[in-house]
């Protein structure tokens, strides 16, 4: 049993990464926008079980909800607005960015050929600071999960960065395509008798459900995969999913676009406003060691949720579960955002722009 | 052939890069050419999970030392390469790339929904998002 | 420096947290102004927050003159394991002029703005202006490899929205943002990749670190490929020569608002990073100075021939002056490229000074086209009468593009002719005399059509631009005229940026 | 060895969903590809916890269950009516129309 | 009593994939949509049936047999219900089935035919 799982997850590596250069092929080669839609998906998924082999939790929860959910009902937005024709293919056209791509691809060749061989414990990627996360998370932060552990605290500086990246582009997203429904959309070509009377009792299970995985996606941060990026994607499938089955107005009238941007900006700003606080406790930005004035810090008894070696980190606990919220504030909102600005926007023609 | 064998997630996953790139390039469709770009930027993220794996390792979530779990762990694997790569008795897969990836990983669908949302605009000021097409729109606007 | 203590007013609590505030007061004042009410608050918040974000990296900047280089940990983790913001006096330098020309633009977008954008979108367009402010501040004062990327990407997705927006007055904004996007992203992803290549070497992504381990590491494919990657990426965000074409397009189609900001900040983060990376992480005299002298020097000197050469031919004012930009990146470089105290300084004293004329330039164009919507040449004619004190100030920034004497613009051409005489590349100085002459043609074309021409027959006759637009266009160009005078201030400056680049890398 | 096994017959699956994700020639036929290689991928990384020790990875199944639904959903509407944004019917607007 | 939980359990997983797996030989040999969408789904819900009983015997009664639970919930709410909206959608959009009584009844054939059935307009 051990060896074997040692070798399967060899064989997974491989056959999943030929997989995913199948697919990345299947994109290149099809004229249809729809069939390259959808391949990214499936290449997203595949990525993303490629993402578990490889020990990366965290990332393939992450790029499940992002690049197969998220992504491909963005692209699949905008194509509806665009209404394209099939992708031409001129190879006479093709010859320039196939050899600028040749060049490219020798040189990430040459470069690769001096790196430390795939899998080295050894090599300085892994041997320095990689390691040194695994042995001081225990003492500094205290959570189980050191992929947590960095992203928000000993990197929460980027994950900062990061959260305001997505708020921006919900900005970009709002500035191009305006923020919610229009009142003119397109009638959708209906026959008669037809109805999806499953799907909409399944959606209203499912709602709820969604909402509740993403809560639970949230709080477990700290002690498996997941964390407040993931959750607020999750969160944000809710309301995406009500719209797809019950209508986009209906959904709008629950959640009103301006209320979604609003929180979007909040979500930065408790994110941001965590590192003013332990500032003005006399740490530095982020310093969730000070979160909590001295006086407040030395009422916590110690042994608090019987974890009695770790009471000096209730900084770090609290500080990490509240900038995980600011993120599943923002996230959310700005995917919802982004949504309602593709789903929302009628087609326009020529000059009618605005 | 041994570089092959030992580099081989690093050579697949710069296959990818370049389809990605090619996508990118060698299409004038924008809505493909986004597409394109979202793989090129996916491939880099799966080369800084391949630089953070580490051979028998786990993901970089602790396990409790004397579980059982830790010790079925540890017994796949050669005691004196857990001792000298472990850590309290466990090998863990390095955590940093991942962290990195993350944040790539959003950057990503970021810029995805901006590309998308000017494509769209494109389409409503010049009726096409075939790049060619908008070329010679372009070309025959005053002013150029 | 003695300008600064003068007005030096900061009290201590706040002087020890002014690197992080510098960056973290526009991303707090960018949720403020999204989630306010109106244009006009909106607006308000920008100034201010700008202001403050000012305030703090005049701090900054005397800190650094105290101590060398500040060093500032994020989150109470020393460095590698931590993000650590360090700034040294390049990073100063630049912090203070990207913060400068952020709120002169706050300013000028009370009265600007209105023309351009639909007024319900202001305070999202206010929240896209001050990510962006923050995304270069970010970018400057960050220590950290990976960190720079995310600043990047910060101020990168902001800048493509904001280019768009600017189809509201000429549609071809859109593509232009579109080709922005597409290039700089490619650009950003072949930095990480380079930085992923970096990592894979030494294990760390702090950049001193990260350079103590290099000199340790000696030749290696996987670093040198890394810096080409970081050094090509880079070069796109920089409009480094054949990786320029996404800025024309993008200069040219923006808001005016976003013209000014752009290419006053935006090649020059990038061009900082740049150096950051071959001459603070690469060691001296290494393979960084190698690969710069002999792959990006002759590009930057074809740059400014060819780019000079493609503004003379340009019908559109904007366009000429985004070649224009492109050629002055190369004029830049090249300085740079020499890899002697004299040529860095010269360098760094060029990019502040193409900056503020920049700036001056983009912002004039805007003034002007506020009454008017001249976008050619020809619709130019004539508006030096009509509207004097935008264009004085415009001549003003064209005057110290073209290098006159008692402007920035000459100081900066001055010094770095010396620089190449010091270090014995006659061919840089052949180089800026060529492209010196090439820049006065189309200045002197530009200067011609606004002063000694006649309006074209039935063209609408422009007025002069309100005040909140006019004074920060004199102040901008102002800068200019007092620092073509007094040189101290941003002599002293890029003199410690070179210093310290050469002297930290021994 | 058992889960070994299982773990090939999963991925000899999913790539049977790419052959006919790939090979059409009818959009719901990559759909219907699609859709079933997802719930390929939840069962994948089931057995894979199991078969790696680390069943904690199960959080992460659920979730590609749950996007997989949102996406197939979204891509029918696409593929069928054209449309993000309007409701799908439900029996009484059928009737509705229909008298 | 561990080795037969053992192979019970691994049995189980290995039956439920192989189902699955000839499921996926439908989906490549089966003539039309419906057909296809019969072999996925049925297959898809009976391999995750059987294969996450078998990890849940596997694993013993613990947090994770929870999870494995709403695993086989989600999968048996979701695979049947999209099953369910594709056959429904192909149909209305004018997709006929290839075999069966209704082919016979109509005598039409239908792979290709109609220009709903390209990929909605938007392929070649």
């Amino acid at each position: 049993m051990n060896a074997i799982a040692l070798e399967a997850s060899f064989a997974l590596n491989v056959a999943l990464l030929l997989m995913l250069v199948a697919i990345a092929a299947a994109i290149a080669w099809t004229r249809s926008l729809v069939a390259a839609i959808l391949l990214m998906g499936v290449y997203s998924l595949a990525s993303a079980v490629w993402l578990v082999v490889m020990d990366a939790a965290d990332v393939a929860f992450t790029e499940a909800v992002v690049g197969a959910g998220v992504s491909t009902v963005v692209l699949l937005g905008a194509t509806l607005l665009v209404r394209p024709g099939p992708v031409r293919v001129d190879w006479r056209r093709a010859i320039a960015p196939a050899v600028l791509v040749v060049g490219v691809g020798a040189l990430l060749v040459l470069a690769v050929s001096g790196l430390a061989s795939f899998g080295d414990p050894s090599s300085p990627a892994n041997a320095h600071v990689g390691r040194s996360y695994l042995v001081e998370t225990p003492n500094d932060i205290g959570i189980p999960n050191v992929v947590t552990a960095v992203l928000a605290s000993y990197r929460g500086f980027d994950t900062l960065g990061e959260t305001v990246v997505i708020f921006a582009a919900g900005i970009g997203v709002a500035l191009m395509l305006g923020f919610g429904p229009r009142s003119s959309l397109p009638q959708p070509p209906v026959q008669p008798g037809e109805h999806h009377v499953v799907l909409r009792v399944t959606a209203r299970l499912l709602i709820p459900l969604i909402i509740l995985f993403a809560f639970y996606v949230l709080f477990h941060g700290d002690l498996g995969a997941g964390g407040g990026f993931q959750a607020g994607v999750i969160l944000a499938v809710a309301p995406i999913l009500h719209a797809l089955v019950f209508g986009l107005h209906a959904t709008t009238a629950a959640i009103p676009a301006g209320f979604v941007r609003g929180v979007a900006a909040l979500g930065v700003l408790v994110f941001a406003g965590v590192g003013v606080v332990c500032m003005a406790n006399g740490g530095g930005f982020l310093d969730y060691d000070r979160l909590f004035m001295p006086r407040v810090e030395a009422m916590i008894p110690p042994g608090l949720l019987g974890d009695p070696t770790h009471s000096h980190n209730w900084g770090q606990h609290f500080g990490i579960l509240l900038v995980e919220v600011g993120v599943l504030l923002t996230v959310s909102s700005t995917m919802v955002t982004i949504f309602y600005g593709f789903a929302g926007r009628a087609t326009h023609d020529v000059g009618s722009a605005r | 052939m041994n570089f092959v064998v030992t580099h081989f997630n690093y050579l697949a996953v710069i296959v990818l890069m370049m389809t990605g790139l090619y996508v990118l390039f060698a299409t004038g469709n924008l809505i493909k050419r986004m597409i394109g770009l979202a793989l090129f930027q996916t491939s880099t993220a799966l080369l800084y999970i391949s630089l953070g794996k580490v051979a028998g390792g786990t993901a970089a979530i602790k396990i409790y030392p004397d579980s059982p779990e830790a010790q079925a762990l540890a017994a796949q694997l050669d005691p004196a390469y857990v001792a000298q790569f472990g850590v309290s008795g466990v090998v863990y897969s390095n955590p940093l790339p991942h962290v990195l990836i993350l944040t790539a990983i959003v950057v990503g669908v970021a810029t995805l929904a901006v590309g998308l949302s000017i494509a769209v605009r494109i389409r409503e000021a010049y009726g096409t998002i075939e790049a060619d097409e908008i070329e010679a729109v372009r070309a025959r606007e005053p002013g150029e | 420096m003695t300008l600064f203590e003068a007005i030096y007013v900061t009290p201590p609590a706040l002087t020890a947290q002014a690197p992080i505030l510098v960056v973290a007061g526009p991303l707090i004042g960018a949720s403020a102004a999204a989630l306010s009410p109106g244009a006009r608050t909106a607006w308000m918040v920008s100034v201010l927050t700008a202001a403050f974000a000012l305030w703090m990296s005049v701090a900054v900047v005397t800190e650094v003159a105290r101590e060398g280089v500040v060093d500032y940990a994020l989150g109470g983790f020393a460095p590698p394991l931590g993000i650590a913001l360090r700034i040294d006096a390049l990073g100063a330098t630049l912090a203070l002029l990207i913060a400068s020309v952020g709120l002169l633009g706050a300013l000028y977008s009370g009265h600007a703005l209105s023309s351009e954008v639909y007024p319900g979108k202001h305070g999202l367009f206010q929240a896209g202006y001050l990510l962006c402010l923050a995304g270069f501040l970010g970018l400057v004062f960050t220590g950290d490899a990976f960190n720079a990327f995310v600043f990047l990407e910060v101020s990168s997705i902001g800048t493509y929205a904001l280019v768009a927006v600017g189809e509201a007055r000429d549609r071809r904004a859109l593509p232009a943002a579109f080709n922005y996007l597409i290039f700089g992203t490619v650009g950003a992803t072949f930095y990480v990749l380079g930085v992923g290549f970096l990592y894979g070497a030494t294990g760390t992504l702090n950049l001193v670190d990260m350079s103590v381990r290099l000199a340790a590491l000696g030749d290696n494919f996987a670093v040198q490929a890394g810096l080409a990657f970081i050094v090509a990426g880079l070069g796109v965000k920089a409009a480094i020569f054949p990786l320029h074409g996404w800025l024309p397009g993008a200069y040219a189609g923006a808001p005016s608002l976003v013209s000014v900001f752009l290419a006053a900040t935006a090649t020059k983060s990038a061009i900082y990073l740049i150096v950051r990376f071959v001459f603070d992480v690469f060691p001296t005299g290494g393979f960084g100075q190698t690969f710069l002298a002999l792959i990006v020097a002759p590009l930057a000197a074809a740059a400014a021939i060819v780019c000079s050469v493609q503004a003379i031919f340009e019908k559109e004012v904007r366009r000429i002056l985004a070649f224009s930009s492109v050629a002055q990146v190369g004029f830049i470089m090249l300085g740079i490229s020499l890899a002697t105290t004299g040529g860095l300084s010269a360098g760094v004293f060029y990019l502040v000074a193409h900056a503020l004329m920049k700036g001056a330039l983009f912002m004039g164009v805007g003034a002007l086209a506020i009454s008017v919507k001249a976008r050619t040449v020809e619709e130019f004619y004539g508006l030096g009468r009509e509207a004097p004190w935008s264009a004085a100030a415009f001549a003003v920034g064209a005057a110290s593009l073209a290098g006159v004497p008692l402007t920035m613009g000459f100081l900066a051409k001055w010094s770095l002719i010396a620089g190449a005489l010091e270090a014995g590349a006659l061919w840089v100085v052949a180089t800026l005399a060529v492209g010196s002459l090439l820049t006065l043609v189309y200045v002197g074309r530009l200067l011609e059509a606004m002063f000694f021409r006649a309006p074209l027959p039935g063209a609408t006759r422009a007025h002069e631009a309100p005040f909140g637009v006019l004074v920060p266009l004199l102040v901008m160009a102002g800068l200019s005229v007092w620092f073509g005078v007094d040189s101290s201030l941003p002599e002293s400056l890029s003199r410690a940026s070179a210093t310290g680049l050469i002297g930290s890398a021994r | 060895m058992l889960l070994a096994a299982g773990v090939a017959g999963l991925v000899v699956a999913m790539g049977l969903m790419i052959w006919r994700a790939i090979a059409g020639p009818s959009p719901y036929d990559r759909m219907l590809a699609g859709n079933s290689f997802g719930t390929k991928t939840v069962l994948l990384i089931a057995v894979i916890g199991y078969l790696f020790g680390r069943p904690a990875f199960l959080d992460i199944a659920i979730a590609y269950a749950l996007i997989n639904f949102v996406t197939t959903i979204a891509l029918m509407k696409f593929v069928r009516y054209r449309t993000l944004a309007q409701p799908l019917c439900s029996p009484h607007d059928t009737e509705a129309k229909d008298g | 009593m561990a080795d037969a939980i053992h192979w019970i359990g691994g049995g189980l997983v290995f039956a439920g994939t192989l189902l699955t797996l000839l499921g996926g030989v439908g989906v490549v040999r089966f003539p039309d949509v419906y057909t296809r969408i019969h072999a996925a789904s049925l297959t898809d819900t009976g391999g995750a049936t059987l294969v996450l009983i078998g990890l849940g015997i596997l694993s013993g009664f613990t947090l994770e047999t929870l999870k494995l639970a709403f695993v086989w919930a989600f999968v048996m709410l979701t695979t049947p219900a999209a099953a369910n909206a594709l056959a429904n959608a192909a149909f209305s959009a004018g997709h006929k089935p290839r075999i069966g009584a209704f082919q016979i009844m109509k005598g039409e054939s239908s792979e290709g035919a109609g220009p709903a059935q390209r990929d909605g307009g938007v392929a070649p």
